[in-house]
């Protein structure tokens, strides 16, 4: 059976095999799509100025889909604006720490010896410090907006990307390719660039894809804690406003599952369109 | 013609008799093997027939990726999910490919076992090395781990292995040609009535291949057991089997027994087969094996055969010629226009 | 030096920095441990300001605190909260014995039915009720761990009043602590049972293409007997290092549900100690979460090479 | 080996379940227990350390006086009180028939005690050491404090310090620092019998030795609440009979789900404290009073009264003191006039020379105000935004944690802030809020922006009052003074809304306690 096995892979590489997507594949593909497309066209999408105050407390109607808020604000418009942070603190978070965790594991992988020890010495550190406190008291100290946020998170959480990079890049290192690189004397930089990094692409997006989602899910938990950016409409700030407002005792229940449930199926399609990438990489469903 | 005439009369009466009191312990009937690929359907095998008799060798050579392990690996179940199958392997009286995973698991390992081809890979890396041998015993015959590593140990002295670290240590820890011991231990242990090997001397160097295959033979002339070689090495084959298959592109296209096939090939591609071996002169077949998801029509040598002539081509009327022994035993067989 | 020797190293070099950094980070925040500490509606002369805040030991210059930080900790004295009259010793036993007796069951049941309904997943994948089980999970995996809780909290306590609404316990009775416990640790176990069957049932999946399981099948062992004899041990490995690594996320994850559930745990401890710069309790609590993330990442680091033999001979 | 895994796991999960079944409402009470759900959650069960605390304990340590309803102070512990004409010495009769709960009488001495030992190991109450010489007791047992300087409002501030056991109290050296999560021995009508922080409730008991009109309860429970829904549902529920917070209001969008239920009434007050937007009138712009008066233009009053506090209350005066204090004077009602705002700009010298709708300063540069906000307040804050940008004043919103709220405070960091006025902090200093603007005296909630020569004399004049119509005068002076300068603006006098279950009836209310007072677990009897 391996020798037949070798004939498929033979023909998979010749021709470009298409795509093969799982049904979760597209369904994860299509809301990460729409809820990006939300983000990208929200003026457009949202019926009205998610700022301007109606009357406050409204149910659910055919003027306000989604009732108002505390301030007579319209929900509807206020989740679609929403979306915008989402993706800002997703992929500002998630862009931040794959390109650190990329870049530390490369070099960690690739010169190995001493240059492996202290980085993964500072990976066992940065997995040690508490992480919200440290999140409490940069949001105390700077002004907390959004960005601030992203980048924050991905300072803390590149540490898994590296390690994964890492035992990636160790492997590739000893492939013939390389070697065969490094004896013609190309610099170690170019070596890397051009032979390691593009073959642990298929190791990296999937992490890109799953820090996305962890950041989401972090962006909304601080906002909860009330530290989250009152310039910037975001739907963990908009669940925080429900609790504090009534919006749980008095059961405007569309009020925080609107956002709550936005949320969740972001991450999810995040995770779902992650793993569908693993797949068609034949490196197995690794939902970390 | 002439090729046909000389076989004939090379045939000598005490190779033949051997063969006709022997029953066929395994017969595979018209096996077609398909597998759904993004590509389209991949007919890895297209009716293939084969007889394995008992205490027999039979060795299934062919380029690699002709399907030789896809016919080996149905009689098992161990195909892919997305594979299906077609035919009969009837086996004691009972269709092996009707068999439930339960029935099967049952065979496995017990009545019918398999040496992978690649044994660092085939061995659980975490698991002790004796462990791994004794592991049918436990599952099969349901004897308590100790009684099952004492046997484990016997067969490891058995196969040249007996210094006393080796049960205790890891796969990882032993060598290419230790390991695939490791892997005929567990295979014979159970003493199976046939052992299906799956290239046994791939990947290891010229000498421990001959190791392996003396102790594979030796092993299988102590359990009276028949023994189904996967291999393309043909000099191998030469040494160990008593029949030969050749396969191409899915389809068996000869078989015979192995001083016929090497004396006198008949099959155009066995010729040039056999003309690749380096006693022979190294002399590479032109052109490059056919697609398995649109194989040509009418014999699939058809765009690479020297001898080939305007019908070969053809759809329709080409099947396998029986050259018959004495007895109706079959002697040879081969798929071509010419005979 | 030996690898040990190696790895120790760099465990105690991370540890003193991590401990340096419990020192510097509640510092780094604006305001003391004396800003928040009087009440908003009280006028206090500067000279009472000042004494209160030599007391605390706070008008020593910055080097001289980080000496006597280093002292007490060598000599185990975590020190004094001013916010909450106690030692703060005393405080992080009792409260740490809150957490533990939240998040420990949830650990260890949800790692535990995690793993192993985890592999029945990745074993068994494509069959509708693997596919029921990963939706769920999936969802459960993709939602804000505290939204999750306060929903739970309203439907389960509020309108089935199934559960107390409030607190640790009212009465105090084992019964009326598990009682008030339930819930949070139901969804305390359901947050670790989603991560870690997610992990598992990728981990199965890769190792179940394997040679060596398609080996153990040619061997006649049957369905789940490949799985838990062989796959099981060998999928386990990421496992156990995502574990450690999860640690903190773990605790941070009784931080919110001990909000939603008014339980003063550690979570909340040091939630409100960072608010109100509480630096003793700051400094202790962080150094109990550095000791048990070390001690989560050495005792991966055991069960790793015990498990996977080729570790000790890389 | 995996079933048996499985089975175990499910069990255990099992026999929790039935475990929590079993043990549904095992509530052990003796007697008639009064229940109050209260979200003031208490950190250490420390008298004077803890400030929730602290407000809880005076039922079992009352104080020497009280605030009246009407605002004025009577005596509690006390009989009567009188202040010389120099307003430099004060008498205070105490009551001869309080026991505390393990049997001793409270005598003057207790009280003597009480104060020199505050005033020494008690940081809040650290004024009292160089206002006050020394206290000494007639041989009538009435107490006489001399004091170095007239101070008219030494009765006021004893309206806050719980009186003492000196036979208890001599032998703590810190009292910051001692807590009893035990029995404290307490005069008052009921005692503290016990503090249980992991189920944050105090318990209390009535005091056997309690010679006053009898109470109608054996026991009251004070159940702290962290999260204010949950209150919400416990009270709707019955878990507790009333609710009380310090110094605040039960929240005004959960009151109609409590009366659609039918079994809850009101008591409603006008709170003594506000909400307000504070102004660091140190730096440009908000030194300019112009300004000030032009944002209190822009401000829409109605609009603030009824998305935060959903019309429970009314629009306030600019003279910042709400008509529930006593010596209140009614000052011009605060406007929102968005054209009047921007006519003052104009012609204070804010134009808008590129046209983008943003005001330039005198200085040519664009105003960009830094509006420094907390959590609780962020919803007030988005909404002053809102009515600044529309008369051309940008602002950037810093949300920041209380404690970082403080200090950036001190430090002057901001231009706007909108924090509130507690009832004691608009008592304190020299009462009438002038504890918060005063720029001499510092404190976590007080802005002290005021540095006018004026303001601070006029706040010694009231220190230094000696009679009643004198302290009239300087009230309404510094009203006028608020009404005139603007030092802050309030969005709104609010009511404070105090839920009740109808079974329990006769609470009576103080301006500075709410229904926490002796007087009111005096009256408060059960029904139905």
């Amino acid at each position: 059976m391996t020798d037949f096995c070798e004939r498929l892979n033979e023909w998979k590489g010749n021709r470009l095999m298409p795509m093969i997507i799982s049904k979760s594949g597209w369904l994860g593909l299509a809301f990460f799509s729409s809820f990006l497309l939300m983000a990208a066209l929200s003026p457009v999408l949202a019926p009205y100025d998610p700022w301007y105050r109606f009357e406050p407390y409204l149910p659910p109607d055919e003027l306000h889909l989604l009732g108002t808020n505390d301030l007579g604000q319209d929900i509807l418009s206020e989740l679609i604006f929403g979306s915008r942070a989402s993706v800002i603190v997703g992929f500002g978070a998630a862009l931040m720490s794959t390109a650190i965790g990329t870049a530390a594991g490369l070099v960690s992988g690739y010169f190995r010896g001493m240059a492996d020890e202290i980085i993964m010495g500072i990976t066992d550190i940065f997995l040690m410090i508490p992480q919200i406190p440290l999140i409490i008291v940069l949001a105390a100290f700077l002004r907390p907006s959004l960005w601030l946020v992203a980048l924050l998170m991905g300072c803390l959480w590149w540490t898994s990307t590296a390690r994964v990079v890492r035992s990636k890049a160790l492997q590739i290192r000893e492939t013939g390719y390389v070697q065969a690189n490094r004896s013609l004397g190309f610099s170690s930089l170019h070596i890397m660039l051009s032979d390691v990094l593009p073959n642990i692409t298929h190791v990296v997006m999937p992490k890109f894809l799953l820090s996305i989602a962890s950041a989401m899910i972090a962006e909304a938990s601080i906002s909860f804690l009330g530290l989250g950016d009152p310039t910037m409409k975001s739907w963990g700030m908009m669940i925080n406003f429900a609790f504090s407002r009534g919006g749980f005792l008095n059961g405007l229940w569309w009020w925080y599952m609107a956002p709550g449930l936005c949320i969740t199926l972001f991450v999810l399609s995040v995770v779902l369109l992650g793993s569908m990438l693993e797949e068609r990489e034949s490196v197995s469903l690794r939902l970390q | 013609m002439t090729d046909l005439q000389d076989f004939m009369q090379g045939c000598s009466r005490a190779a033949s008799e051997s063969m006709a009191n022997n029953q066929a312990i395994l017969s595979i009937e018209d096996l077609s093997v398909s597998f759904e690929t993004a590509m389209g359907r991949v007919m890895a095998a297209d009716g293939v027939c084969l007889k394995l008799h008992e205490r027999e060798t039979v060795a299934l050579v062919g380029e690699t990726g002709c399907g030789k392990s896809v016919v080996v690996s149905s009689i098992v179940q161990l195909l892919p999910g997305n594979a299906s199958v077609r035919g009969r392997a009837i086996y004691e009286g009972r269709d092996l490919l009707s068999l439930g995973e339960k029935e099967m698991a049952g065979i496995r390992g017990s009545e019918i076992a398999m040496i992978f081809q690649n044994p660092s890979l085939a061995l659980n890396p975490i698991i002790k090395a004796a462990e791994q041998i004794a592991e049918p015993v436990i599952i099969h015959w349901r004897l308590p781990k100790s009684q099952a590593l004492d046997k484990a140990g016997e067969m490891l002295r058995r196969l040249g292995l007996g210094n006393r670290a080796i049960p205790g240590m890891f796969p990882f820890q032993l060598s290419g040609g230790m390991n695939q011991r490791v892997m005929i231990a567990a295979a014979m242990i159970l003493s199976p009535k046939i052992i299906i090997a799956d290239e046994p001397s791939k990947g290891l160097d010229a000498n421990s291949a001959d190791e392996v295959m003396g102790e594979i033979a030796r092993l299988r002339d102590s359990a009276g057991a028949s023994l189904l070689l996967i291999t393309h090495d043909l000099g191998l084959a030469r040494k160990i089997s008593d029949r030969m298959a050749v396969m191409y592109c899915g389809q068996i296209i000869e078989t015979g027994r192995c001083e016929d096939i090497f004396n006198q090939p008949l099959h155009p591609y066995t010729k040039a087969l056999l003309n690749c071996l380096p006693q022979r002169g190294f002399q590479p077949i032109p052109g490059s094996s056919p697609s398995m998801i649109e194989p040509p029509e009418g014999c699939r040598f058809y765009p690479r055969c020297p001898e080939r002539q305007d019908e070969c081509c053809m759809k329709a009327g080409l099947q396998m010629v029986r050259i018959l022994g004495p007895e109706g035993e079959v002697l040879r067989e081969v798929r071509c226009r010419l005979y | 030096m030996s690898l040990t020797g190696r790895k120790a190293a760099r465990y105690f070099i991370a540890i003193f920095l991590i401990i340096t950094f419990n020192f510097a980070i509640p510092r780094s925040m604006p305001g003391d441990p004396l800003t928040n500490l009087l009440g908003e509606d009280v006028i206090l002369s500067d000279s009472s300001v000042q004494e209160l805040r030599s007391k605390m030991g706070l008008d020593k210059p910055l080097w001289q605190q980080y000496i006597e930080y280093w002292q007490s900790i060598l000599r185990l004295d975590l020190g004094y909260s001013f916010h909450l009259h106690k030692p703060v010793s005393i405080l992080l036993q009792d409260r740490m014995k809150w957490t533990l007796l939240l998040a420990g069951p949830a650990l260890i049941l949800g790692s535990a039915l995690g793993a192993i309904l985890g592999a029945r997943a990745g074993w068994r994948s494509g069959s509708r009720r693997e596919k029921v089980h990963t939706g769920i999970l999936l969802a459960v995996y993709c939602t804000p761990p505290y939204f999750l809780s306060l929903i739970s909290l309203y439907l389960f306590s509020f309108q089935l009043g199934l559960f107390p609404l409030k607190g640790l316990y009212s009465t105090g009775s084992a019964a009326d602590i598990a009682h008030h416990l339930l819930l949070p640790a139901v969804m305390m176990t359901l947050f670790t049972l989603s991560r870690n069957y997610m992990i598992m049932r990728g981990s199965v999946l890769q190792e179940k293409s394997s040679l060596y399981a398609a080996f153990a099948r040619a061997k006649g062992l049957y369905d789940e007997q490949i799985l838990f004899r062989h796959i099981f041990r060998n999928a386990l490995l990421p496992i156990i290092t995502l574990l450690a690594l999860d640690f903190g996320f773990i605790l941070s994850g009784a931080l919110f549900i001990e909000i939603v559930f008014s339980m003063n745990g550690m979570g909340s401890l040091i939630y409100d100690a960072l608010l109100s710069r509480d630096y003793p309790v700051l400094q202790g609590s962080f150094l109990i979460i550095t000791i048990m993330v070390v001690s989560a990442n050495l005792l991966a680091d055991l069960l790793y090479s015990r498990l996977d033999p080729r570790v000790k001979w890389e | 080996m995996r079933r048996s895994l499985y089975l175990l796991a499910s069990l255990l999960l099992l026999c929790m379940l039935m475990l929590s079944t079993a043990s549904m409402g095992a509530e052990e009470a003796t007697g008639e227990v009064l229940k109050i759900g209260s979200p003031n959650v208490i950190k250490s069960a420390s008298i004077l350390g803890d400030s929730n605390m602290g407000v809880f304990a005076h039922l079992s340590n009352p104080t020497l006086m009280k605030m009246a309803a009407d605002g004025t102070i009577k005596g509690l512990t006390a009989g009567s009180s009188e202040v010389s004409d120099d307003g430099k010495t004060w008498k205070f009769s105490i009551k001869d028939n309080l026991y505390w709960s393990d049997g001793e009488k409270l005598t003057p001495v207790d009280v003597q005690f009480t104060f020199n030992y505050l005033a020494e190991n008690y940081p809040a109450a650290g004024w009292m050491k160089n206002t006050v010489d020394n206290i000494s007791i007639q041989e009538d047992g009435t107490l006489v404090f001399s004091l170095n300087k007239p101070y008219s409002r030494l009765n006021l501030e004893f309206a806050t310090y719980p009186i003492l056991a000196k036979h208890i109290w001599e032998s703590i050296d810190d009292p910051m620092e001692y807590t009893n999560e035990g029995e404290n021995v307490g005069f008052g009508p009921f005692y503290i019998a016990s503090t249980d922080l992991g189920a944050g409730v105090i318990y209390f008991k009535k005091n056997p030795y309690w010679k006053g009109t009898a109470p109608k309860f054996d026991s009251i429970e004070i159940h702290t609440f962290a999260n204010m829904d949950v209150l919400s549902l416990a009270l709707e529920k019955g878990d507790v009979d009333a609710y009380y917070k310090y110094a605040g209001t039960y929240p005004y969008s959960s009151i109609d789900k409590l009366k659609e239920t039918g079994n809850f009434e009101f008591v409603e007050k006008d709170n003594i404290g506000l909400i307000f937007l504070g102004m660091n009138l140190m730096k440009e712009p908000m030194s300019d009073l112009s300004f000030r008066k032009a944002i209190s233009y822009a401000i829409n009053y109605s609009e603030i009264l009824k998305l935060d506090a959903l019309g429970y209350g009314k629009v306030p005066n600019a003279g910042f003191v709400p008509p529930s204090m006593m010596n209140f004077k009614e000052t011009a009602k605060l406007e929102y006039n968005l054209t009047q705002a921007k006519g003052i700009l104009d012609g204070a010298g804010y134009k808008d020379t590129n046209g983008n709708g943003i005001l330039e300063g005198k200085d040519g540069k664009e105003i960009k105000l830094t509006f420094l906000t907390r959590t609780d307040y962020q919803r007030p804050t988005e909404l002053m935004v809102d009515y600044l940008k529309a008369v051309g004043i940008d602002s950037e919103i810093k949300n920041v944690d209380s404690s970082t709220w403080i200090k950036q405070k001190d430090a002057g960091e901001y231009d706007l802030t909108i924090t509130r006025s507690t009832p004691w902090g608009m008592l304190m200093h020299a009462n009438w809020g002038t504890g918060y603007f005063d720029s001499r005296r510092t404190g976590e909630g007080v802005l002290h922006v005021l540095d006018d020569a004026k303001f601070h004399q006029l706040c010694d004049d009231i220190l230094a009052a000696t009679s009643e119509d004198q302290l009239k005068d300087y009230a309404y002076e510094v009203q006028d003074y608020y009404a005139e300068n603007l030092p802050a603006i309030p969005l709104y006098w609010n009511l404070v809304e105090t839920p009740y279950n109808k079974a329990f009836q006769g609470w009576y209310s103080d301006p500075l306690y709410g229904i926490f007072n002796v007087d009111s677990f005096l009256s408060v009897e059960k029904t139905q």
